[in-house]
């Protein structure tokens, strides 16, 4: 008998009863199931009884999906179901019309990806033109990018980074996964200012600010439209 | 190494000379930094062993060419070019001894990080999008159960609320009930005092509305006002106060007061 | 090793060669995963390879998803994955909003706090208008008003009181502490004479009936809700 979706189960969950465990399970299976988007871990544990090991529920959870149509996937610490990659050729009737971004658009977001927290003109000065109007509009928009905080410089630019979605989109688990990040980084191609030598930063799509980064103040929602098309 | 004056061949499919184009070209660039790119590709070498030289040559013959046409270039691609001239300069010269400035190869690596820092971020981004993306090649659910969201309304009132509630709406039932009892009527008592006091030493006939009426101040109070004063007056004149006059029907009535006996003298027979 | 998500395999099944039936397993899955709506026979078979036995396979991966927090459902000849009935509970989300209490509800709720026990007519009679729908309602469902009894009169009104929870809310130690007409006067909150012979209310929320009401029959509760809206 195949044992095609066997589960291998995870060793915390182990010490419950069969039972308990089954149900708990069950539990953040429907959870996830019935989500359309991804879940945390506390929003899991709001909806279940107190005292539950989510994660080791979810690994284990995600060990039984291995393999299978579809898969349980962990990003930024948060979860959801999704088609197995392989098997997107099944699915082309399912794909969404997606506004085509512009190759301004696109490379601006790997640049906000690789290098954030990132000003606009930190940006301006890797692509060596201006942001032309909607560009940065469209990758937020998209829901890609997000902005930040503020960079504690004179005039004190608004930063931008990604967002969770970004890495839910790009089936990226952490912004530590991003492709060619290591040799990128190797190669000093990171780092924000010409002369190398420096180490280099890290890309930190964290939701803290950074230590040279300060809180958007109240309004500023409003105020980065114009200032984006300018 | 090729110093020709050579256009970028992005173009040529369109069937025309690229000259015919340039201003068209330079659009199609964005920026002075996107066509050097497009220039150092044509080396074909590996970005790290451009000769920033040779590109820098390149882009001022390109820049020159267009001047030549008297073909409008945008400003970025001036400036570019002006610093080129300077990094071509330096270059060429030996550098002096006065350390305050970055050397001819300082700046040239410094152009060679920044082509090859853009070359890097073009190619994460089509590795990003060559990814398996969501919505693309990966979905979610796609009929997600939504969530049944359970509304529970939770009241707030201060006991200040209530107690105001309660104590406006009683003072608005005692208002009610005051303007009631309160309905202004002339008592017949009231319409002759008032009658005696306006009267007083007056002994011409006057219309009996004109004592009245500064008094009648609203017109819910004149019918009352007049009915009574009206009741008044006969029975001041019942008892030989003042006299009445109307000379017809619903003409103003007249009223004075009753001449004195001992003035009237000898005709005092009415 | 507990089996919790063991596939117990069918019959038709069990001829393929494991691998194939694994990827047309996997195929199913993914395609019913990511459907917008539940799938018939037909629109699975005509994205899947030619050949497939889909009943079967519908078959088996129902029975796979057996007992688990998310079930295949076959439903008027389509199928969807659905959350498992007895895990419904999990998807409900509970929401407590603030609301402020009505000009009308507040007046309501004044009068049944001095004047309890008291009628619906009693209080309309007081208020000089009728109380419209949803006000008793929203007063019952904050907690500070109860059904008392009924009134020993003709028709037999309904009497209303305040809660416990009333005295709590309101912080007040007993009933009794409801400041009187002229206190309210001496509080600023009365500023019209009070007609003489109007005595202050005397309220009572004992528990215990007054002399003149008797207790709610059976099934007031349900036979109130249309009385308090007509």
């Amino acid at each position: 008998m195949p044992d095609l979706f066997l589960a291998t189960a995870g060793d915390n969950v182990m010490n419950l009863a069969p039972e308990d465990q089954r149900l708990q399970l069950r539990m953040v299976e429907a959870l996830l199931f019935a989500a359309r988007e991804p879940l945390s871990e506390a929003e899991l544990g709001a909806r279940l009884p107190d005292g539950v090991d989510i994660v080791a529920l979810l690994k284990e959870l995600q060990s039984a999906y291995a393999g299978r149509g579809v898969t349980l996937r962990h990003t930024d610490g948060r979860w959801a179901f999704r088609t197995a990659d392989d098997l997107g050729f099944l699915l082309q009737h399912e794909v969404s019309e997606e506004k085509r971004l512009s190759r301004a658009a696109l490379e601006t977001l790997s640049i906000i990806a690789y290098h954030q927290p990132v000003t606009r003109a930190e940006i301006e000065e890797i692509r060596g033109v201006s942001i032309s109007r909607g560009t940065l509009d469209a990758l937020m928009e998209a829901g890609w990018v997000r902005l930040r905080g503020r960079r504690k410089s004179p005039g004190r630019p608004v930063t931008y980074g990604t967002s969770p979605d970004f890495l839910d989109h790009f089936g990226l688990e952490s912004i530590k996964d991003l492709p060619g990040l290591a040799e990128l980084k190797g190669a000093g191609l990171l780092d924000a200012t010409i002369p190398a030598g420096l180490a280099s930063p890290d890309p930190d799509d964290r939701a803290d600010l950074t230590e040279d980064e300060e809180p958007l103040d109240f309004g500023d929602l409003e105020e980065v439209e114009p200032l984006a098309g300018a | 190494m090729t110093i020709e004056p050579r256009f970028p061949q992005m173009h040529d499919d369109q069937g025309r000379a690229p000259e015919d184009l340039l201003v068209v070209d330079v659009d199609g660039f964005e920026g002075p930094l996107d066509l050097l790119l497009s220039l150092a590709r044509e080396q074909k070498v590996d970005l790290a062993r451009i000769s920033i030289l040779s590109l820098a040559e390149q882009f001022l013959v390109f820049v020159e060419a267009a001047r030549v046409k008297r073909l409008e270039i945008a400003a970025d691609y001036l400036v570019m070019a002006a610093w080129l001239a300077y990094l071509k300069s330096r270059l060429l010269l030996p550098d002096e001894a006065d350390d305050d400035q970055p050397t001819g190869d300082e700046l040239a690596a410094a152009l060679a990080f920044r082509l090859r820092r853009l070359e890097a971020m073009r190619g994460a981004a089509s590795r990003l999008m060559n990814r398996n993306r969501l919505g693309q090649q990966v979905f979610a659910r796609g009929a997600p159960e939504a969530t049944i969201t359970n509304r529970h309304n939770q009241f707030t009132a201060s006991l200040y609320d209530l107690l105001e509630a309660y104590a406006s709406q009683r003072q608005r039932n005692f208002v009610q009930f005051v303007t009631i009892t309160k309905r202004k009527v002339f008592s017949l008592q009231e319409a002759r005092a008032l009658l005696v006091k306006l009267i007083g030493e007056t002994v011409d006939w006057t219309p009996i509305d004109s004592y009245l009426i500064d008094y009648l101040s609203t017109p819910e109070t004149r019918a009352t006002a007049m009915a009574s004063s009206l009741s008044a007056s006969l029975e001041l004149v019942r008892e030989g106060h003042i006299e009445l006059r109307q000379t017809s029907v619903f003409s103003p009535l007249y009223v004075r007061r009753k001449p004195e006996k001992q003035s009237t003298g000898p005709d005092s027979h009415a």
